[in-house]
């Protein structure tokens, strides 16, 4: 494990989806991301935890795993679970694409909208873990998190 | 997720506060369809206190459109906030459902 | 793991010490904790994290491991090193006990103090797991979390 | 953890907000000494936007305490929420550390 490394493993269950975001965006304040960019996480993980829990383990027991890293100034954040797995990653990540009747197919298109970088590694039988990196624009916009000194007067 | 609901006339006026996701959306949908089932026709929706939502989140919204659409009622949002409505008009929904700053404003279109 | 277990492992450096606190008192909310006995907690994990990265690892590298459970309606919380163990438990656990100069050895007794019951299971060379375990007293005060629905009118 | 400090006279005011814990408690120590090497001689703590405090905060306030003290200079804290308020008595620090209601009054005392 790398020096900045945090690892969760929580039950798939639909009641640890706020838990996840809230790991994701504290870990988050480590960069300098402003709230905008710090609620694109918060959505991103909370799309990739949800399609590990419904599509994955199809809503029944299973363990999900996310790992948060900053690499070279970059969050990095890996979403695993070893469910049943994306036969057509393409076909998957196919924006309107899904196949549950209720669903909109928008999981994958928000998280590469909200992330920089979107790899899905998943196979029949295998599992599907996914990584996302997001780094901080610093284009202005308001803080999300407080820096740790202010000057002296 | 709070959901508070009053129904004025033949309109379920919805207010919804805290996390529209995947563990909060069977309540969203079950107080609005049975609230709705009571004999209103129209929904508005205040989003006022909303403070987040994802695809599953809109996926239930959108649910209900469709529901209220199909029985021949209106449906539409009120008081949404920014990074909400980014979220409403990235998934195409703002498209069919229309948004107003206020909750009177809303009740007034209906 | 059983259904409501989460697990979190990270490095053991105090920059980590705020995102354990987040998390514990994010899970927290599943319980009907208090705006004060959230506070208890906060610090009960700051002080078993602290001890984890200053005394288990003296400070070195390492994983420190956090389990977090709802049994039987009571919060329980663990943290593990697998640093250098506690060579007598009992006398570590009085009041104003410190191995290290600058510290007050109060460690131990804020995490008596603020939960419920108190587990450490140290021995040299095995490492140091605590278990803690707090129930929510439901006697007045501010609420910590808001609740799931409000009454139609 | 953000402090911000001030020389007034003799004194030094310092204004913590934030968490002060192990990972800040260095911070902490560092820029106090700093500024009281300036020539400050007593020290008021402004404790209103703290919002967390361990052991290991307790102990570097408890170390500025004795630093102050040995250099015959006087401490003191204001404007202490609640909740910090409760650790500095359970820890036995509010025995030694004399605490006023605000800023004014505590600088008043020096
Ligand atoms: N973790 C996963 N395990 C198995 N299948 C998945 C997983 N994630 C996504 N998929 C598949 O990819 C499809 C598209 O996913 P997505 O874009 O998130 O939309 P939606 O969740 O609305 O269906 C899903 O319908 C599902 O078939
Ligand atoms: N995780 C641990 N690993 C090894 N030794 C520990 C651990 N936790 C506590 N101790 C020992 O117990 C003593 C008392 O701990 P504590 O009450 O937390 O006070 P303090 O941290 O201020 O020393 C420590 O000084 C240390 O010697």
């Amino acid at each position: 494990m790398d020096a900045e490394r945090i690892i969760v493993e929580f039950p798939s269950r639909p009641e640890n989806l706020a838990l996840a975001r809230v790991i994701a965006t504290a870990f988050a304040t480590r960069l300098d991301f402003t709230v905008a960019e710090t609620e694109e996480i918060s959505v991103a993980v909370s799309e990739a935890v949800s399609n590990a829990i419904i599509h994955g383990y199809r809503e029944g027991p299973g363990i999900v795993r996310m790992e948060l890293a900053v690499v070279d100034g970059v969050l990095e954040i890996l979403v695993i679970d070893h469910g049943c797995g994306i036969p057509d990653v393409d076909r998957a990540r196919q924006p309107a694409y899904t196949t549950s009747e209720d669903r909109m197919g928008l999981g994958f298109v928000f998280m590469e909208s909200f992330m920089d970088e979107l790899e899905v590694d998943s196979a029949p039988g295998k599992g599907t873990p996914i990584v996302m990196r997001k780094r901080p624009e610093r284009e202005g916009g308001e803080r999300a998190a407080t820096g740790q000194s202010l000057p002296d007067r | 997720m709070r959901i508070q609901t009053e129904i004025i006339g033949d309109v379920l006026l919805a207010r919804i506060e805290g996390e529209l996701d995947l563990s909060t959306a069977a309540l969203f949908r079950e107080t609005i369809d049975r609230r709705l089932a009571e004999g209103a026709r129209h929904l508005v929706l205040n989003l006022a206190g909303l403070t987040f939502i994802d695809s599953s989140g809109l996926g239930a919204i959108l649910g209900r459109y469709r529901r209220v659409s199909e029985r021949g009622g209106k449906m539409v949002a009120a008081d949404v906030p920014a990074p909400i409505m980014r979220l409403l008009s990235l998934s195409g929904l703002q498209r069919v459902l229309l948004t107003f700053a206020a909750e009177a404003e809303a009740l007034q279109h209906i």
